[in-house]
């Protein structure tokens, strides 16, 4: 099946297009952007990003490691020191907390990777549809689409004033 | 979608770019190009400093540390002072990028890069501080709680296990951080060049094409990453402070040690990166992205950070009086009186009087006055660790040991050789990743096309 | 056993010696180097005992050599010894460095064609000497210090039987004028003793019979006895100290008479008449009213003493009151050309108020060769004559310690052959044709009779290091040679035969194992004045030069003569009034600095008759005005740490010898005199560090050493023990006792179900700041000398200083935090606390807690323990300890501070720390491992007592106790229970484990 | 051995290894025999107790033993454990003289504490002087200066100097271990220093214990004596052996 690819100037006119051809029923479509916009974030999928999921896990197993690790280390061999307590829950909250920045960090740099599907594609390929120019100023809407609806879609690409339309992978 | 067919991206290229490219790209993109002869001049003289100093580490750790200048009853010295001032340094990145992106700050976008690196280096240089103090450096491993045949665990009652872990977190991060928000400038440098940068880039920006998947969970990491960071940023200077707060040598045991040194960390990291960025924009030109408003507001928050220390210094002085207690009375009148009076006096000028010029708008917008004041204060925070750590340890409660410490030339040589190593890779980094973060700042001028002027820079 | 067994038993083995690498371990192959044969009483790794005798000053202490396999690793001392009652003291404990020192002779040397020393065989030396001997026995002379009865003997019978000259006995600290004022008093020639013991009033005219006296170690105990107040409610014995400057015998004083310096005598016998005009004495005295004490009136004396006449009434009338009172005679630094008449007027003055007899024994004339000065002048004029071709030297320095106006030097360039007999090259060596390189002391037999009523032995602990004889054997040796009717004429076999035999009428066996044979001494018959008393002329002495101050050359506390100076730790440990080390200097009162515009640190010329010196000036309240006080000792030009050899620069003096600025100095009889020079003092412009450990004496009332006087102290025996808490411990002492106790009980720092929680306690009462104890620390757990350029840097590793202070440093603290004073001493005042500082081994210790990983500890038994290897050195420990006691080692000075063989003298049983480790004080823990151990075996626990820590081991005046604090009927927890009783520094709560006892404040006398 | 530290001497020994087997294979009886034809014929007392050995096992061979050579002692055990302590394969250092464990301490049942007399009363064990070697072997014939070892042992008497013998169980300086404590409180020698007393050439038996976090450690390493100090309550107080 063929895909239009719609080259557009800022994100707005690439959102209402997106946003049109889903309620037309094209699901099957991408976006491309130099930049982060809020507008674009979440037209092709309303789901919040599931990275919150991964920092919260990362931060739990931080905070219990560093009360465990501190603990367990001062008791496994006790040795009196300074004549404090072994266990002395405030003095460990420090390790605790800097593991749960560490941990939590981490589990969100996995996150980013996984729910961006990154590193993404083989080494020194891109998608066809992709091209130097979305990572300059122009933003790109690729759409796949059955012959039969590429007028359709290409119109409606053009109304949504996409300043070129062009047939990739034909 | 089923991704289509992949072809090679040159060949996507080539019809890429029929008129020319985005200026954001260009001007940017440039600074990364052929370095000047000047360049190779300055990347020589650090790379000098920094090998003398290895070579006499080297050679410390051979002879002993007796080298330095350290004396019954002043353990800690130059080194230890160093150290603290890097991580301070390293505290303007972090912040810019995660307080600022919090408080959705937009000025913050062209200076943040520059920033995060800096932050990425001082930490690294701050760190190796840490094993030259030791005495048995070869041994240091020690430190770190690792299951060992003899079955013996650290001490996590020791501040200096804390900034074992507050130190090596802070650098994780801050280099996560700085890398994901390298990875769509790397995308863009990836679509541009050509040779083994091509290769570089190609392997370092993940197959980054900006797809709205990718920056949706990108904007989303570095959100939660901000949210993480923020505490961070504030933890681990407190951290290094108690380092002396939690100890009984009079003149460190204080409370107000953590919230004073981040702000004194703040006030050193932005005074920092004015002396870095100030230059590099002069050189490169990039008075379009990094202009007279963005080293105002940093102006600003020097001056803030400046009141918050400068009341900081005043506070421990009343304290010290009202306490009664005269070992602290002995060690703080000694302090601006006794051996150390011209540190101290430096320090007190440097960091509390000078900073107050900023507050005339003619001075914080003339970028001369700008970087000599930045530079001052650089230096200024520089004695403030030295005369907190040196002057405490050199009176405290048996004034028959009392001792006076002065740094030997291999001490200063080593310090000198941290600002080398520092500067290397900062220049090192000016030639290899975007100095400004493209993508945020196309983000803001295509916001404005798109709505006219007055978004924003 | 045989001679060749003890040889053999003594050969070196490697068992031990593995310990003496540094921590870290080192991968090479160790080598097991078993004995040959194996005695009976050694079993490696465990420690014998040897009794001997001490050999570095003539008071001869008894000495307890412990033996690792076979090496002396300690000198403690002999309990059963009644000189030193089982106390030795800094110089005692060093004495073992001479044995291993790196300048050790190691085979005979001769002068050879090139005018070098040559090595030479012992028979080749052995012949020259004989044959130059035989040439013209008449024309040869012996000249050696004070040696042991039969080594006397042993020369006087070599002398007569090669016909030699004669024999001369040269002795710099001998005490001739006493003997002579003897004489002159009693009409007796012999050298009276001084006893301390119950005393109730001691008046010391400047003998610093604490530190260079006759016998420091003895009087120090007597005295700590004297005066212990728990046992004396008044306070015990009061001292008063006549004296122009703050020695440390004068710290110790309850009061300060700072007479014009030479004036002593006239001060005694001014004080003997008042005390008899208030009823001291018999009429015999009351006679002297109208003679001897005739114009000694107070006021006129005040005059010319310089001491106000109402403290000379007062303290007169307390000498008549005293039940038993006693004088000393001033010592070297006040020994003027009037010396004779002056220390004549202390004995009449003893006579006066009774204490002859009993606190001063006269024991009857001393038999065989006194030391004489004068002889030994005329022995130079002789030699200078060239009437002598052969010079025996041997124990003695001369070449050192003649003054150069004396022409020693000169006149040895006549004589034929110098022969000199040493076990260090020093300067006389140097000078010397053949060297005749002679044991240690602690590797040959030899004896001493300090007193009458006490013969000390000393028998060899170790196989000699190298080709070396006895002094005795190398003499008979060459006597034999001479001729063979010499050879005849002498005692038969072997040295160590003749020392039996000398001691036939004793049970040798039993001689040996207790150090000697100890009777009580006969007691000394009552004396009566000799006529010749009228004949005392108690006059100021003369002084030569024109200068403004008087040159005071006292004894250095360590170094003594200068045979103290090649010893390292003698360098290192900071002298105990200045706290300077490694250096000379000068000091100065701050009112003549002032006039010469200098500083502490500059560096001054002090100008005399006899010469020029450039010291750095100290100044120090505690000094009159017109003196200028040099230390003896320093100087040398020869040695490794006499000279600034080991600092890279042989033959480079280390400081200046103050005699060459001193005349031949002989006072109207023929005695010698150190002080008859005024001194020019000049400023040079310049200034030189010199090593000081500390620098500021005012502890500004942080209740580091207390001060408690005798009403608190009531007060608080009666008190329920609980008074006002405010701070700072004021001068006058009221209350002291309650606030500085507070409420914690060390012992519970300890392990719950731990049987022991180790505590000491110092008595700063006892202590008098002789620094035995740092020492003992020193030699015992192997701590290193840095050295002269490390001092400088204050990097000195001690684990065990003792501070001084002057009072509670409280007008300081008033006169505002700016007047920095680094001296505040002042003229008459002796409140001076020594105050011992090692690790307090906290129950909190604040070091512990930033230890990131655990090489600081606190363990079961309530030590602070420190695991060198595995200390990775951030030094945190260090910052965060309040009393500065932890040390670090900046250099590998284990490897780079000790010469071989020094080495050799590691003890076995501490581990030797490497570069980059901190080290501190714990309480000897391996003396405790050692008892542990004996009480395992016989499945006890540790009794109290049976360890005994180094410093505790060697305190004169036992201020030390140390024991564990969880058994309540430990000396150590009874101590803790004092009303005296604090910690230092309490204020931080660190929970120490070191019980300190407040000094007390006696006040002045009360006539 | 893979399981030393390879230190200078063990390298020699190695070095030393290659011709010492050589000179054996030369020397060694089997190649006499191939020399004087089918009789064997004994070129020492030693050779002459393994042909007797051979004979003992099989009555037809021929075999040949000069008078000189044929002598009760040494026995063949000591022969073979003299042999055996200096053989370049087996594990430890070379020591300066062939002193067999096996054929003392296992063969004659000698105590351990004969020879090693400190043990139960100081913190070292002790090696034995020459004078208690002599004790007995000055007690034996001549003939048994045909063992190299008794004649180095012999020479070291008369010269009267200590035998340099090689360290095998060490410790760093800075651990204070005490013998007696250990021998008192009932430990056999063997559960540190292995079963010597089968040992002909002493070497260090490897021995590996396991922390309950699975890692391991090895004989005479700090965690290999903390839990023999854990499983029999002794103090784990650092002090106890670091000071």
């Amino acid at each position: 099946m063929p895909s239009l690819l719609g080259v557009f100037e800022a994100p707005e006119p690439v959102a209402d297009a997106a946003t049109r051809l889903k309620n037309r029923g094209f699901s099957e479509m991408e976006i491309y952007s130099p930049a982060a916009f809020e507008v674009l974030d979440d037209v092709l999928d309303e789901k919040p990003s599931r990275v919150r999921i991964y920092t919260l896990i990362g931060g739990l197993l931080g905070v219990v490691t560093g009360y465990t690790l501190t603990i367990w280390m001062a008791n496994d061999w006790p040795i009196m020191i300074g004549g404090k307590p072994f266990s002395s829950i405030p003095i460990y909250t420090v390790i605790a907390f800097e593991l749960t920045i560490l941990f939590g960090g981490l589990a969100t740099l996995i996150g980013l990777l996984v729910v961006g599907k990154l590193p993404y594609g083989s080494f020194g390929k891109t998608d066809e549809a992709y091209s130097a120019r979305f990572s300059g100023e122009e933003f790109g809407l690729v759409v796949e689409c059955s012959d039969r609806d590429v007028a359709e879609v290409d119109a409606l690409l053009r109304s949504h004033d996409a300043k070129e339309v062009s047939l990739v992978g034909a | 979608m089923a991704p289509p067919p992949a072809m090679p991206v040159a060949d996507a290229m080539r019809p890429a770019l029929p008129d020319g490219d985005s200026q954001a790209n260009r001007d940017l993109l440039r600074v990364m190009e052929k370095p000047s002869l000047g360049y190779f001049g300055l990347l020589g003289i650090t790379l000098l400093a920094m090998h003398v100093a290895g070579a006499l580490w080297a050679l410390m750790v051979y002879l002993g540390l007796g080298v330095a200048g350290y004396t019954h009853p002043i353990f800690w010295g130059a080194y230890i002072v160093t150290f603290v001032f890097w991580v301070g340094i390293a505290h303007a990145g972090t912040l810019i990028s995660a307080i600022l992106f919090l408080f959705r700050a937009k000025w913050r976008n062209a200076i943040n890069r520059g920033a995060e690196a800096m932050t990425v280096f001082a930490v690294l240089t701050a760190a190796q501080f840490l094993g030259i103090h030791v005495g048995r450096m070869w041994k240091s491993y020690f430190i770190l709680p690792y299951p060992n045949q003899r079955g013996l665990w650290v001490n996590f009652k020791s501040p200096l296990m804390w900034d074992t872990f507050a130190i090596s977190t802070y650098a994780t991060i801050s280099i996560v951080f700085f890398y994901i928000g390298l990875v769509p400038d790397l995308a863009i440098a990836r679509d541009r060049a050509t040779g083994w940068r091509k290769v570089l880039y190609t392997a370092l920006a993940l197959g980054w094409q900006g797809t709205s998947r990718q920056w949706k969970s990108h904007s989303r990491s570095v959100l939660h990453l901000s949210g993480l960071a923020t505490p961070l940023v504030l933890s681990v200077h407190s951290v290094v402070s108690w380092d002396f707060a939690m100890s009984i040598v009079p003149g460190w045991h204080a409370t107000i040690f953590a919230p004073y040194f981040v702000a004194g960390a703040i006030f050193s990291g932005f005074a920092m990166v004015l002396t870095v960025m100030i230059p590099v924009r002069r050189i490169y030109g990039l008075e379009r992205y990094i202009t007279d408003y963005h080293f105002e507001n940093m102006a600003r928050f020097i001056l803030l950070t400046s009141l918050i220390v400068g009341y900081a210094y005043a506070i421990e002085y009343f304290v010290a009086w009202y306490s009664a207690v005269e070992p602290e009375q002995t060690s703080f009148w000694l302090r601006a009186f006794g051996p150390y009076w011209i540190s101290t006096w430096t320090m007190i000028i440097c960091n509390a009087v000078i900073p107050q010029l900023l507050w005339f708008k003619k001075i914080r917008t003339h970028i001369p006055s700008l970087f000599v004041i930045s530079t001052f204060v650089n230096i200024g925070m520089w004695f403030e660790r030295y005369v907190i750590i040196i002057s405490g340890l050199s009176r405290e409660y048996d004034p028959a040991v009392w001792g006076v410490y002065t740094p030997t030339w291999v001490e200063l040589a080593i310090v000198a050789g941290s600002f080398g190593f520092f500067a290397t890779l900062f220049l090192i980094f000016l030639k290899l990743f975007p100095v400004i973060a493209i993508s945020e700042i196309k983000e803001l001028e295509i916001h404005a096309k798109a709505h006219g002027a007055g978004a924003g820079s | 056993m045989s001679e060749l067994d003890r040889r053999d038993f003594l050969k070196l083995v490697g068992v031990g010696a593995g310990s003496a690498a540094a921590a870290g371990c080192s991968d090479h192959v160790e080598k097991l180097i078993p004995y040959v044969v194996q005695p009976e009483e050694i079993t490696p790794g465990n420690a014998v005992f040897y009794a001997s005798t001490c050999a570095e000053c003539p008071a001869s202490c008894g000495l307890h050599v412990r033996t690792r396999e076979g090496r002396p690793v300690k000198l403690e001392g002999n309990p059963d010894h009644p000189i030193n009652r089982g106390r030795l003291c800094a110089r005692g404990q060093s004495g073992i460095g001479r044995t291993y020192h790196p300048d050790r002779l190691q085979r005979p040397q001769k002068r050879g064609a090139s005018g070098e020393l040559e090595d030479t065989t012992w028979e080749e030396a052995i012949a020259l000497v004989a044959a130059e001997i035989a040439k013209a026995p008449q024309k040869t002379q012996v000249l050696g210090g004070q040696t042991g009865p039969t080594r006397g003997q042993l020369i006087d019978d070599f002398v007569g039987a090669v016909g030699a000259g004669g024999r001369t006995v040269y002795e710099p600290f001998a005490q001739e004028a006493l003997r002579e004022a003897a004489r002159a008093v009693f009409g007796i020639e012999t050298v009276p003793h001084f006893d301390l013991s119950g005393a109730d009033l001691v008046l010391d005219f400047g003998s610093d019979f604490l530190e260079s006296g006759p016998s420091p170690t003895e009087h120090a105990g007597q005295l700590a006895d004297a005066r212990a107040v728990d046992t004396h409610d008044d306070g015990g014995a009061r001292v008063i100290a006549v004296s122009p400057r703050l020695s440390m015998t004068v710290s110790n004083a309850d009061e300060w008479l700072s007479a014009r310096a030479g004036t002593e005598g006239i001060l005694a016998l001014a004080l003997a008449r008042v005390a008899i005009e208030n009823g001291a004495g018999d009429d015999s005295h009351r006679a002297l009213l109208g003679g001897l004490l005739a114009d000694f009136d107070a006021a006129s004396a005040a005059k010319k003493t310089d001491v106000p006449a109402e403290s000379i009434e007062r303290v007169g009338r307390a000498l008549a009151k005293a039940k038993s009172a006693v004088a000393l005679p001033p010592g070297v630094a006040l020994s003027s050309r009037r010396a004779i008449d002056t220390t004549g007027a202390v004995l009449v003055l003893n006579h006066v108020i009774g204490a002859v007899g009993s606190r001063v024994q006269v024991p009857p004339a001393s038999a065989g060769a006194q030391p004489s000065y004068r002889e030994t002048l005329a022995l130079i004029q002789a030699m200078d004559a060239g009437n002598v071709s052969v010079l025996l030297l041997h124990d003695a320095n001369p070449a050192y310690s003649i003054p150069g106006t004396a022409g020693f030097r000169d006149a040895l360039e006549k004589v034929g052959l110098v022969v000199a007999f040493a076990s260090l090259p020093d300067e006389t060596t140097a000078l010397a044709d053949v060297v005749i390189p002679t044991h240690s002391a602690l590797e040959s037999w030899d004896d001493a009779q300090p007193r009458p009523g006490v013969r000390s032995i000393a028998q060899p602990t170790l196989r000699p290091l190298y080709d070396t004889r006895s002094f005795g054997d190398a003499l008979l040796d060459i006597g034999r040679a001479v001729s063979p009717a010499a050879s005849g004429a002498l005692p038969t076999g072997s040295w160590r035969n003749v020392l039996e035999a000398a001691w036939a009428d004793t049970d040798w066996t039993a001689a040996l194992a207790r150090g000697g044979v100890f009777t009580d001494a006969p007691a000394g018959e009552p004396t009566a004045l000799s006529a010749d008393v009228a004949r005392l002329e108690v006059v100021e002495p003369k002084f030569t030069g024109s200068g403004s101050h008087t040159l005071i050359a006292f004894p250095h506390g360590f170094l003594y003569d200068g045979r103290g100076a090649n010893l390292p730790w003698l360098q290192e440990i900071p002298d105990n009034v200045t706290k300077v080390a490694w250096a000379s200097w000068a000091e100065i009162s701050p009112a003549t600095a002032e006039s010469l515009g200098v500083e502490h640190g500059d560096v001054i010329g002090v100008e005399t008759s006899a010469g020029r010196l450039e010291l750095t000036a100290v100044v120090r309240g505690g000094l009159r005005d017109d003196v200028v006080a040099v230390p003896q000792g320093q100087g040398h030009t020869v040695g490794w740490w006499a000279s600034r050899a080991d600092e890279g620069a042989p033959g480079e003096a280390r400081g200046v010898n103050v005699l060459d600025a001193l005349p031949a100095g002989v006072d109207e009889r023929g005695g010698r005199a150190w002080l008859t020079e005024k001194a020019a003092l000049s400023n040079t412009g310049r200034s030189r560090r010199i090593p000081t450990q500390q620098t500021h004496d005012n502890q500004r009332g942080r209740q580091i050493a207390e001060s408690i006087s005798l009403v608190a102290l009531a007060e608080a025996a009666h008190g329920d023990g609980h008074g006002d808490g405010h701070g700072g411990g004021h001068g006058d002492g009221h209350g002291e006792a309650h606030e500085i106790r507070e409420p914690f009980d060390p012992a519970d720092d300890a392990h719950a179900d731990s049987e022991y929680r180790w505590g000491l306690g110092v008595d700063l009462d006892r202590c008098t700041g002789c620094s035995a104890c740092v020492a003992a620390c020193y030699v015992e757990n192997n701590v290193p000398v840095v050295g002269e350029t490390e001092s400088l840097r204050v990097r000195q590793m001690a684990w065990l200083r003792i501070e001084r202070y002057i009072g509670d440093g409280e007008p300081e603290l008033r006169a505002g935090r700016e007047r920095m004073g680094p001296n505040t001493e002042s003229v008459g005042d002796t409140d001076v606390r020594h105050a011992v500082m090692m690790c307090q081994q906290c129950g909190s210790a604040p070091c512990e807690s930033v230890c990131p990983v655990i090489a600081t500890y606190h363990s079961e038994d309530g030590l602070n323990g420190m695991i060198y290897n595995r200390c990775i050195g951030t030094r945190y420990c260090a910052n965060n300890c309040p009393y500065k006691v932890r040390r670090f080692n900046y250099f590998d000075n284990q490897i780079t501070k000790w010469p071989e063989p020094m080495r050799l003298g590691l003890n076995p049983d501490v581990t030797v720390r490497g570069q980059g480790v901190m080290e501190k004080c714990t309480y000897c823990v391996q003396r405790i491992a050692e008892a542990r151990q004996v009480a395992k075996n016989e499945n006890r626990s540790i009794r109290d007592g049976e360890v005994v820590t180094a410093c505790q081991q060697a305190c004169p005046t036992q201020a030390i106790t140390f024991g564990n604090l969880r058994d309540p009927e430990s000396a150590v927890s009874k101590q803790a229970e004092n009303k005296r009783g604090y910690h230092a520094l309490h204020v931080l709560n660190t929970r120490p484990g070191t019980t300190y006892l407040a000094q007390v404040d006696r006040g002045e006398v009360e006539g | 051995m893979a399981r030393f530290r390879p230190s200078l001497s063990q390298i020699w020994t190695v070095a030393l290894a290659i011709p010492a087997a050589g000179f054996l294979l030369l020397a060694g009886p089997g190649d006499r025999a191939a020399a004087s034809g089918d009789t064997l014929r004994a070129g020492s007392v030693c050779e002459a107790q393994e042909l007797k050995a051979l004979k003992a096992d099989d009555p037809h061979l021929e075999i040949e033993i000069p008078a000189e050579f044929d002598k009760q002692f040494p026995s063949l055990s000591a022969c073979r454990s003299h042999e055996a302590a200096w053989d370049p394969e087996a594990p430890g250092p070379k020591q300066p003289i062939p002193f067999s464990h096996a054929h003392h301490a296992g063969e004659f049942e000698i105590e351990c504490m004969y020879c090693h007399s400190g043990t139960d009363r100081s913190p070292s064990a002790g090696v034995p002087s020459v004078e208690l070697c002599m004790g007995c072997h000055s007690a034996f014939g001549p003939e048994y200066d045909e063992l190299e070892g008794i004649r180095i042992l012999k020479k070291h008497w008369e010269d009267s100097e200590p035998i340099p013998w090689v360290q095998v169980h060490r410790l760093p300086e800075h651990v204070q271990f005490q013998h007696q404590r250990h021998v008192q409180a009932g430990f056999d020698c063997q559960e540190c220093h292995g079963s010597v007393e089968d040992m002909d050439k002493l070497y260090l038996v490897p021995d590996t214990k396991w922390w309950q976090y699975g890692l391991p450690t090895k004989k005479l390493e700090m965690g290999w004596c903390i839990m023999c100090h854990r499983e029999n309550e002794a103090s784990q107080d650092c002090l106890t052996c670091h000071y």
